[in-house]
């Protein structure tokens, strides 16, 4: 019983997943680029940055990297408190 | 349909990652079930910028004349692929003391924490 | 672990760390920077962990802990550099000061002396990448083994 | 300094997070007074924030641009992170950083000293900078960042336990579900980015127009932020993670929760808000009373005060859906209903952060002086610890509703507004709290009342601290919620209510 309503679940996502794959733009054309244009065009008068990524990365989106620093900063205080030694 | 073949292989991978997660029962499976889905979604994120016949949008000894892809879904990719190896890494943890807790990694024969 | 993988080990251990401070350096010019640089270094250490035994690194937990803390803090610091216009402004870049070098517009063979703060997070983070991820290898290593008795 | 406040608020919590265990080397007293230092500037920013704002209107900071209010490129496009506060984020900062400054102190005393405190107090401050981060910004990519920061943190808060097996358990349970809830909420993004090649909040907002691809990512944004407010189908972690988690940090995990709530408001009322259809709004109305109905008879089994308490936290999480809930669903009329059952929604994130967390408070003086939670074994602690248990019916006769308590100013607005849109939903909601009565009574019984039970640990003076906080707050709330609704709730509502032009034009000009 469980068994078929999982399968019926996952077929469910399955479609959903895929429909929305064929109801995107086609692979390859963009339709609204003018975020990338400007960080492809500008990356290197503004920033002074060769690699447009890493512009984006450190300068433009500098602050998401704080956010990602931080992800992998409270991940491996949270293994260290996970495998502590434990004295009980 | 065919044009978008790189998106429905994403979405592919994720339903598979899906399918890990409600069918199997070991925690490492579990876990593998996570990373799968995540890195449909990365590759889902990163094909989004790909344009026909483009470059990397890197101008030492570039090429001139050819488009660049865009920029922007390889930096988001990047943070999501360092979340994710952090998500792992916590999960794992996580596994190595349950199964030194109770011996066993199957999902069914640990669970102290019902209703 | 046998003796081949050890002497593996050691011919492996500097090749990794010296290509990972590379990428690390040249991450504003070439695909790459302080994430990929350094997890490449952090596997040169996972390497040696694997290979001698996570004993002879379990002294090397506080450094890792404390190189990693030393790595935010600086990053967040250069982030603060910017707060005279606004947070995570770029305010070396074309300056003229450090990594303050103008590009112009096109393909050019690349200058390292170039891109402001973005070298300086980039060694911030690649030092916090290859403490971080160095640490979580240790931990796993450790767990359970004898020292944890 | 004053015009960096909103990033200050999540910047400097950021930079105490990975200071801690630099400072905790040198010695605990630097750590400790380094953490209540972060937190009081972290409140200090917020509260700053909060009447700027609501003076003022929205504040945006553009992080990067060489000026804070410059939100577009050349082009008329926004390129860089900005944070965008309005009244409704200032509202959501003002509750972590109250909640804040009760639960540190007291988790300073709590947690015992061993290696794991420095790694857990990094953790809690890391949550509260997650926290403000998700309320502050205006970034959809940036709110993914926070929440995953705010997940993970959580997470290995409530693994603190290990020496139990249960808390990896809930620890594991709850990291699966929130990484998955993370990985909807990018692929959604992914699908608006792909179709319009932006990220910026404001900017989608006035692109969107419910096609096909719309519709789908918030079908995945419903799906995922559901999942991590602990919504009906996918509530059962939520009991897990409250009850394992160390009683002090419980109350950031609550005000995660709600924060993650405010992700759902700000996804549905802003970014969706031009298109959005009535089916969606009785979705989160229908999830809610499910929520608060199995959340109070799941309540009724529990016998650890934790978990019971911890079912108590997830019922009030579906009044706080139903009472937005009937906002959403009469989005298009705006009849003057929507807006009360709102503001009684919104006023309830606020009461309910205060009486689920003196009820954690609580539970957690109860657990440092008798070693137990367990109901069976527990009675007659009353006599020893009449404070605490004076400070727990507070708080669950304020849970229940009961006038003239903070819960009752909430719960009636949204009784008001909901049974105007349908008395039955009303009705359900008022069941739902009687039934909450009866478990809170049952609770206080098994543990305060019986026959006298020896206490010989003394409470430290921080606890009764954190304690007579949150009950001063929650009379205080109740005897004159007046003011509070008018001042701060108000704003709030109407922010989500009729701000979206301005958030728009807030960030977009014109």
């Amino acid at each position: 019983m469980s068994q078929w309503l999982a399968i019926g679940a996952f077929c469910l996502a399955a479609g959903f997943l895929i429909f929305g794959a064929v109801a995107l733009r086609p692979f390859g054309e963009p339709t609204r680029t003018e975020m990338d244009d400007y960080f492809n065009r500008y990356s290197q008068p503004e920033v002074a940055a060769n690699n447009a990524v890493t512009a984006i990365v450190f300068d433009y989106r500098g602050y998401d990297t704080l956010g990602e620093a931080t992800v992998l900063f409270t991940a491996v205080t949270g293994v260290a408190l996970i495998l502590r030694k434990v004295r009980k | 349909m065919i044009g978008n073949l790189p998106f429905v292989v994403c979405m592919i991978l994720i339903a598979l990652g899906l399918w890990t997660l409600l069918a199997k029962r070991n925690l490492i499976k579990l876990v593998i079930g996570m990373s799968l889905i995540e890195s449909g979604v990365n590759l889902f994120l990163v094909s989004l910028g790909y344009v026909h016949g483009g470059i990397p949008p890197i101008y030492t000894y570039a090429p001139s004349g050819a488009p660049m892809v865009l920029p922007t879904p390889q930096a988001l990719t990047l943070t999501s692929i360092v979340i994710g190896v952090a998500t792992s890494a916590l999960m794992l943890a996580f596994a190595v003391v349950i199964y030194r807790h109770k011996g066993t990694l199957d999902a069914r024969k640990i669970r102290d924490l019902r209703g | 672990m046998t003796v081949v993988v050890r002497t593996i080990t050691r011919l492996l251990l500097p090749i990794s760390l010296v290509f990972g401070g590379y990428v690390v350096m040249h991450g504003h010019l070439t695909p790459g920077g302080g994430f990929q640089g350094g997890a490449v270094a952090a596997s040169g250490l996972a390497l040696v962990i694997v290979a001698f035994g996570a004993e002879r690194l379990a002294g090397k937990k506080g450094l890792f802990s404390a190189l990693e803390s030393f790595g935010g803090v600086a990053f967040a610091a250069l982030g603060f550099l910017g707060l005279g216009v606004t947070f995570f402004a770029n305010v070396l870049a074309g300056s003229g000061k450090l990594f303050g070098h103008p590009v112009p517009y096109g393909p050019n063979p690349g200058d390292l002396n170039t891109a402001g703060t973005l070298p300086l997070m980039n060694w911030a983070v690649g030092f916090k990448v290859l403490a971080g991820l160095s640490a979580v290898v240790l931990l796993f290593a450790l767990f359970g083994g004898e020292s944890d008795r | 300094m004053s015009v960096h406040a909103p990033i200050l608020a999540i910047a400097v919590p950021l930079l105490g997070g990975f200071a801690v265990p630099l400072l905790a080397r040198i010695h605990k007293k630097v750590r400790d007074l380094w953490v209540l230092l972060v937190v009081l500037f972290v409140a200090a920013c917020a509260g700053y924030v909060a009447a700027h704002v609501l003076e003022q209107g929205i504040w945006v900071y553009v992080l990067g641009a060489r000026n804070p209010q410059e939100t577009l490129a050349p082009g008329g496009f926004p390129i860089r992170i900005m944070l965008t506060v309005d009244a409704m984020s200032a509202f959501m900062g003002i509750i972590a950083g109250l909640l804040a400054l009760v639960a540190f102190p007291f988790a300073l005393k709590y947690i015992p000293e061993e290696e794991g405190k420095n790694l857990s107090l990094t953790l809690g401050v890391l949550l509260l900078a997650g926290i403000m981060g998700m309320s502050y910004t205006g970034d959809l990519f940036n709110f993914f960042v926070f929440l995953e920061v705010t997940s993970i943190a959580a997470c290995g808060i409530i693994g603190f336990r290990t020496w139990t097996s249960r808390a990896p358990e809930a620890a594991f349970k709850t990291m699966l579900l929130f990484s998955l809830s993370g990985l909807f909420f990018l692929l959604a993004l992914a699908f608006l980015y792909g179709e319009y090649g932006a990220l910026n909040l404001a900017y989608l907002a006035a692109q969107i127009r419910g096609s096909v691809v719309d519709r789908l990512a918030l079908a995945l944004f419903l799906a995922g932020l559901l999942m991590k407010v602990a919504a009906a189908p996918v509530h059962f972690w939520a009991p897990d993670a409250y009850g394992e988690a160390p009683a002090a940090k419980t109350l950031l995990l609550v005000v995660n929760t709600q924060v993650s709530l405010y992700g759902l408001w700000r996804v549905l009322f802003t970014v969706y808000g031009g298109a959005l259809s009535a089916g969606v709004g009785w979705l989160v109305v229908s999830l809610g009373l499910l929520t608060m109905v199995v959340a109070a008879f799941m309540a009724l089994a529990q016998t650890d005060l934790g978990r019971l308490v911890a079912y108590g936290a997830v019922s009030q999480i579906g009044y706080m859906m139903l009472g937005v809930g009937v906002g959403l669903v009469t989005l298009s009329g705006r009849p003057d209903y929507g807006l009360v059952a709102m503001k009684g929604g919104i006023f309830h994130m606020l009461n309910d952060a205060l009486t689920i967390g003196l009820l954690f408070l609580c539970v957690g003086a109860v657990e440092w002086a008798k070693g137990t939670r367990d109901l069976r074994e527990l009675g007659g602690l009353g006599h020893g610890l009449p404070g605490v248990a004076l400070c727990f019916l507070l708080a669950a006769l304020a849970l229940a509703g009961i006038p003239p308590l903070n819960g009752f100013a909430s719960k009636i607005l949204i009784y008001e507004g909901s049974f105007r849109l349908s008395p039955i939903l009303g009705a359900v909601a008022v069941l739902a709290s009687i039934l909450l009565l009866a478990v809170f009574a049952r609770a206080f019984q098994g543990a305060f009342l019986g026959p006298k039970a020896e206490v010989r640990v003394k409470l430290p003076w921080v606890f009764f601290l954190s304690l007579g906080a949150l009950a001063v707050g929650i009379l205080v709330l109740g005897l004159v919620p007046g003011f509070f609704v008018e001042e701060l709730v108000t704003p709030a509502a109407k922010a989500l209510w009729h701000g979206r032009a301005l958030y728009l034009a807030a960030v977009l000009g014109g």
